[in-house]
């Protein structure tokens, strides 16, 4: 690697606080680690888990989440949603082996920008001593065991001889991932 | 009810009396002090003029004694102790690199310092853990007609004190209304003593103790209470040299612990109120019913 | 979806915005490389692609290069993408074919590496690319607005609000929490600079409120429960029992001559407690409505214990002369209980004001302490001729020993009381640097006093203040400069005997000084009402990190707030002086105004909608909507969504298991290609 | 008449003072002051001090370091904290004068025969040599260090301490001996690391 490795971020941020916050927090121009990629949903309870595993697959080495804070939901309680799946989504990703510091939620109101200042170099500096996740590269690796047991079982079945129900020549593999 | 102890050097000293007057009315409460093995100075105001790291470290010794006792609690009677260990505790805690230095010199004498151990004032433990109806119950003989100062200096309420109000604290006027004390108020209570100024500084020192004795003494007190020895110190102390200056102020001023000792009954060897420099005469009857 | 691909054709634009973005990010960089990215077809840099030529380039390129799709790069959508999204409509294409990168205030403004914040641009703008392609057309719902306006608060804010929309022609609610309105500004006595009186050029405008056909007037009251949105709000207000029947009373206050209490036993509240009144009671003699209130907490007819739901039991105890002088009028009623309403209203105003700060908070200025130590709240009733002492400023303490109440002869009057204090409130709150100075005149002008200013800056930024600030000093009142460290009882010197001593550091001369008053006056600063984070939330708002309520823009949106429709004025958005106040309230009432004159809102199309195929009926999706938008076909066993209750906060979309319900521009395959495009570089 | 210039140049500031103080630990708020004296109004000594503590705070942050350091104020300070639980800004003023005294004692800038800073260095040596302070002992090597004449003058005082008994030459000491020194060599060198 040419360049000292930094982690990336992707944040789901709600429309109506925590975007309004990292909108402040640049009115004030406060400065924070350029590590982090914003996208704007209307509410953090639009946060499908599935963009979080996506974003992690892709690439990220830590997904953060911000929306209002509990009660304050410019939609009542779509954050509360949001908190339900979170923890079961932690508790998931602990299963496979991610650090649970990589997913973070965090509640942020329209006028605390400090607070996204503070959270997003905390967490750059939390991923940074956690290291790279390199999930493109483990699936790259994965595949390529994959491919090569694979290979190596027709090669074995192979040298065993014809086997009058199953076909020579095996389907190519296909990668899993890449 | 057991507290790790430490006494500090005035106790020792000049301060005796505090010492001499607390034990026997703690123990009468059925509260166990063990005095921490080879304790040193805390370091006080003066060490924290030369190196604060020195100030810490000498404070952090103290700290790193008290929790080999396994105690959780540390009783420090003397204002400067309280505040310097609360305050190296503080620093230990709010600045890592503060806590490295002082970290790695406790390490080269083979001590370890946590920083958790709750460091407390008699008052403190006197309010919120005895409580007041427990001393009630033990005042044999009630203050009654006698009219109290409540002086409680700067250090025990500034600025790492929490068990009372900054600006107006009342646990001492709580306890003294508890032993059957007539309580004094005036706005000087935590006003300074003048600290160690009165003797290198009289002429600006003793003027703060002069304002004390004063408006004390006019505000219709009999005695004045303390709870740190250097306060009782100045204000004991100098009454010739006030008297030379300004005017003569005389009015005895002893530790709260010597009062709660005449008032649960103690003996005269345990109130110890013959060690003050103007004495106070008070005699308190046994209560009626008792 | 390749053939798709192949008929996008997206514009690029990456803003300057002066220096504000092209000092951290290399602008020219960033158009060269997303002009590499697939579809699109031309990227340029432009300096402010706000400006009217940057919008015409815009529509231009629209036009010439055949574009369907654009991108602006510039700053937060939240200020310009409507801009954007009028430019792209007018160069012909359907405003939603439009994506705006945010690199400015969440990329040049907060970062210091020029490289990785232009990286950090490359990768927004990527995402962007990647999303735009996905984008469908979609129509802006219009919804028509309720013409009703609720105004919360019946200080000179609110009564300034509701007159000028009422003026208009607008049907208003004025709902306030005291029996009476008027607010802080009916307790004072004069205004600053110009020494107006206050209830004269406040009390025309209650009386107006009053009698005004187009406002209804709720006085001791409050807003309980809104619902709804911009245009179309429900709102739930308590109208609390007062044991009158506003209806019936005529103000007469025959009820009040006769109570059994002879004498007015109990503290005023108007006059902060310096004055007492009877339990049954008129607030103050110009009260609008003036109709009378029984404190059940006093009054000898009520008992002191409460019923299990928090009323008063009546005990039936008393006379009730007050019923037999209202007479025929029949106005008094012990029975009442607060009574919810319902009302509609398509826009609302807060004004719901502030609080003096408990000046006992700084014990070391003695409030509570000292008899004679006082609020500037207190000094206004106190040299006000209809208050307590009918004008006259006398001391609280101790009497002359002839049994007459003592006068001051000097007067130390402390600024900043509880303000620019990090252990209290640290924003300066504007106004009491001037009410001091005219509290100064007052009472120099009713007693003849030394008066001595302790003050830490003076402030006067506005018409007509510093000349004012000018006028005291020609008048002698002393002005040092200086935070006062303590007031105190003990004297040091035979002058100081009897007297509160303010001890202080002169700071312009340098030197510590002790200076005996018999009054002192704190100028307790303003500070956000204590239940503001409840009303915040019922209003769906949001307070600043000191509590004051948070306009949507300090600069550019000072009335509104993040929820459309609802505004403010007044000092619950942070403190301010009377004219600004009043100005404020005009701008809020304008800017309602405009909503209703419109007579529509316009509603982002981002509402969700259930693929019918894919639905599996599982019903997992409704009760997760706020809104009951999502319904449920029995027949089909499919769920549908109501398109007019939705929000768009897409909550339902997040977890349906089937993936079958679609955000209009939050869709998946959208947010997808955005993750995709914010991890693709390096 | 003497007369005495008062202007001053900016030669006569020591550029960089100002922020070494405020990187301290405690000291750091200091930029945040806003000059408003409620320090010297609360402080029971600053009657007596040639510059009040509000001054001092603004000669430390503009860098006259030469005026802070020869200045009476720091060695007034009694550490009541008054002005630390008063200030509007949360200056911890009195861990400044603290810091103050300390750069003073290490420049040596203080007056010849001036008893606090020799009380402070004596307290220092005595804690270093022994752990524990005999404090008439101490009072009494401070007198002579710094006006003999004047422990003449206390001779009542000791008198009066000795009948209460409370007077004692006697040196006390903490059993391991040794170790405050071991300590405070521990520190030395700790510090002098964290500077290289």
């Amino acid at each position: 690697m040419t360049k000292e490795w930094s982690p990336r971020i992707v944040a789901f941020f709600c429309n109506w606080c925590t975007y309004t916050a990292a909108d402040l927090a640049g009115v004030s121009r406060l400065k924070y680690a350029p590590n982090v990629r914003i996208i704007r949903l209307m509410c953090s309870g639009r946060v499908d888990p599935q963009f979080i595993l996506d974003a992690l697959a892709r690439g990220a080495d830590g997904v953060l989440i911000g929306g209002c804070h509990p009660g304050d939901c410019h939609y009542v309680e779509g954050n509360y949603k949001m908190l339900r799946r979170f923890t079961l989504l932690r508790r998931m990703l602990a299963d496979l082996g991610i650090e649970p510091e990589r997913v973070r939620l965090e509640w942020i109101s329209a006028a605390e920008g400090e607070k996204v200042k503070r959270v997003i170099n905390e967490m750059t500096e939390q991923l940074k001593a956690l290291g790279p996740l390199g999930l493109p590269r483990k699936f790259a690796e994965w595949d390529r065991e994959v491919i090569a047991l694979a290979r190596e079982v027709q090669d074995r079945e192979a040298a065993a001889g014809p086997c009058p129900e199953r076909p020579l020549t095996p389907e190519p593999q296909e990668a899993v991932h890449a | 009810m057991k507290y790790a102890y430490f006494p500090g050097c005035s106790l020792k000293g000049t301060g005796r009396a505090y010492e001499e007057s607390l034990l026997p009315v703690l123990r009468h409460l059925g509260v166990e002090v063990q005095e921490i093995e080879d304790w040193n100075c805390c370091g006080a105001t003066a060490y924290m003029a030369v190196d604060e790291g020195k100030a810490c470290a000498a404070a952090a010794r103290n700290l790193a004694l008290a929790e080999r006792t396994g105690l959780r609690q540390m009783l420090a009677p003397c204002s400067a102790c309280y505040l310097v260990l609360n305050k190296a505790q503080h620093y230990l805690n709010e600045y890592p690199a503060m806590r490295r230095v002082v970290t790695r010199a406790l390490d080269s004498v083979g001590l370890q310092c946590r920083g958790d151990t709750a460091v407390r004032h008699p008052l403190d433990v006197l309010l919120h853990d005895v409580g007041l109806d427990a001393i009630k119950q033990k005042v044999t003989r009630p203050l009654t007609g006698l009219k109290v100062a409540p002086y409680y200096g700067c250090q025990i309420v500034r600025p790492y004190a929490t068990f009372d109000d900054q600006a107006n604290p009342e646990s001492m006027d709580k306890l003294l209304a508890a032993l059957g004390a007539t309580v004094v108020r005036w706005p000087l209570k935590t006003k300074c003593c003048g600290g160690s100024l009165t003797g290198t500084l009289p002429e600006a020192g003793l003027r703060l103790s002069y304002i004390l004795l004063k408006e004390a003494l006019k505000r219709g007190a009999d005695v004045i209470a303390t709870v740190c020895p250097l306060c009782q110190f100045n204000l004991d102390s100098y009454h010739a040299k006030i008297a030379a200056r300004w005017e003569p102020v005389r009015i005895p001023t002893v530790y709260f612990s010597q009062l709660m000792g005449l008032a649960f009954g103690l003996p005269a060897e345990q109130t110890v109120l013959h060690r003050g420099m103007v004495p106070l005469r008070f005699e308190p009857a046994p209560a009626a019913h008792a | 979806m390749k053939a798709t691909r192949d008929e996008v054709r997206i514009g690029f634009y990456v803003c300057h915005c002066g220096h504000n973005i092209a000092a951290l990010v290399d602008c020219p960089a960033v158009a060269r490389y997303v002009g590499t990215l697939p579809g699109v077809v031309l990227s340029r840099d432009y300096k402010y692609m706000c400006s009217d030529p940057g919008q015409e380039l815009i529509q231009q390129d629209i036009r010439e290069h055949r574009l369907n799709r654009v991108v602006v790069a510039s700053c937060s959508p939240l200020l310009h993408e409507h801009t954007f999204r009028s430019a792209v409509e007018a160069g012909g294409l359907n405003p939603f074919y439009f994506h705006m990168v945010n690199i400015r205030e969440h990329d040049s403004w907060v970062h210091t590496d020029r490289i990785l914040a232009t990286e950090k641009a490359k990768a927004l703008a990527r995402a962007a690319i990647e999303r735009v392609a996905h984008h469908k057309p979609l129509e802006i719902k219009k919804v028509p607005i309720h013409p009703d306006v609720l105004v919360v608060g019946g200080g000179i804010a609110g009564i300034h609000a509701a007159l000028t929309l009422a003026n208009a022609g607008k049907k208003v609610y004025l709902v306030e929490r005291e029996p009476s309105i008027g607010g802080h500004m009916a307790r004072f006595d004069k205004t600053f600079p110009t020494l107006d009186c206050a209830a004269c050029i406040l009390t025309p405008k209650m009386s107006e409120v009053g009698s005004h056909p187009n406002i209804t007037l709720w006085t001791y009251s409050e807003v309980v429960k809104v619902d709804g949105y911009v245009g179309n709000y429900t709102v739930q207000v308590k109208r609390k029992a007062r044991y009158i029947h506003e209806d019936l009373c005529t103000g007469c206050q025959d009820c009040i001559a006769n109570c059994v209490y002879k004498e007015p036993k109990f503290a005023d509240e108007f006059n902060e407690g310096l004055g007492k009144r009877k339990p049954v009671f008129i607030p103050f003699p110009q009260a609008t409505p003036q109709v009378v209130l029984i404190d059940p907490e006093v009054c000898l007819n009520f008992k002191r214990n409460k019923n299990p739901d928090g009323t008063p039991v009546v005990s039936d105890k008393c006379k009730k002369t007050c019923v037999e002088a209202c007479g025929e009028r029949g106005a008094i009623d012990f029975t009442q209980k607060d009574e919810l309403r319902e009302i509609r209203v398509g826009t609302i105003i807060v004004c719901t004001g502030f609080q003096t700060f408990d000046a006992r908070r700084v014990p070391a200025y003695g409030y509570g302490i000292y008899p004679n130590v006082y609020t500037a709240l207190e000094i206004e009733r106190l040299v006000n001729a209809s208050g307590p002492t009918g004008g006259e400023v006398v001391l609280r303490g101790p009497k002359n020993p002839d049994g007459t109440p003592r006068k001051p002869r000097s007067i130390g009057i402390i600024h900043c009381v509880g303000s620019r204090d990090k252990k209290t409130n640290l924003w300066c709150s504007r106004v009491c640097c001037m009410y001091s100075m005219k509290l100064a005149h007052l009472l120099k002008e009713h007693t003849g006093a030394e008066i001595y200013n302790f003050y830490i800056d003076i402030r006067t930024p506005g018409k007509g203040y510093e000349e004012f600030y000018n006028k005291l000093l020609e008048e002698g009142t002393h002005f040092i400069r200086g935070r006062v460290g303590e007031v105190t009882d003990w004297a040091m010197t035979p002058e100081e005997e009897g007297k509160l001593v303010i001890r202080v550091e002169d700071t312009l001369a340098g030197v510590v000084r002790r200076i005996p008053v018999d009054m002192v006056v704190l100028a307790t600063g303003l500070e956000p009402r204590a239940d503001a984070a409840e009303v915040r939330r019922l209003f769906n708002m949001s307070c600043g990190g000191d509590g004051w309520f948070l306009e949507r823009h300090p600069k550019l949106a000072p009335v509104n707030t993040f929820t459309d429709g609802v505004f403010l004025a007044g000092c619950c958005q942070g403190p301010k002086d009377i004219p600004d106040t009043v100005a404020q309230a005009g701008a809020a009432a304008a800017e309602a105004l405009a909503l209703i004159d419109r007579g529509y809102v316009e509603q982002e199309p981002n509402t969700a909608h259930i693929l019918d195929n894919e639905c599996s009926g599982c019903k997992s999706c409704i009760p997760l909507c706020p809104y009951t938008a999502i319904l449920f076909d029995e027949t089909r066993q499919k769920a549908y969504i109501n398109e007019a209750l939705c929000k768009g906060c897409g909550t339902c979309v997040g977890s349906c298991p089937s993936g079958s319900i679609v955000q209009n521009l939050f869709e998946d395959e959208e947010i997808f290609s955005e993750i995709r495009g914010v991890l693709a570089y390096d | 008449m003497k007369i005495k210039r008062t202007i001053k140049y900016e030669a006569d500031r020591v550029p960089g003072f100002g922020r070494e103080v405020m990187s301290v630990p405690g000291c750091e708020a200091l930029e945040h002051c806003i000059q408003c004296g409620t320090c010297s109004g609360v402080c029971p000594l600053s009657i007596y001090m040639d510059y009040t503590p509000r001054q001092v705070m603004e000669l430390v942050r503009s860098d006259f370091k030469h005026e802070v350091l020869r200045s009476h104020t720091i060695w007034l300070c009694a550490s009541c904290y008054a002005c630390t639980t008063e200030c509007p800004r949360q200056i911890r003023i009195t861990d400044i004068m603290y810091e103050l005294k300390q750069r003073a004692i290490k420049e040596g800038v203080y007056p010849p025969r001036f008893p606090i800073p020799v009380l402070a260095e004596e307290f220092t040596k005595m804690v270093r040599d022994h752990g524990r302070i005999s404090e008439t002992r101490l009072v009494t090597k401070m007198y002579l260090r710094t006006n003999p004449l004047a422990a003449l003058g206390m001779a009542g005082l000791g008198l009066n301490l000795l009948k209460t008994g409370r007077f004692s030459l006697k040196q006390d000491r903490i059993e391991h001996r040794g170790e405050m020194e071991k300590l405070m060599t521990a520190v030395d060198r700790e510090n002098r690391k964290a500077d290289a």
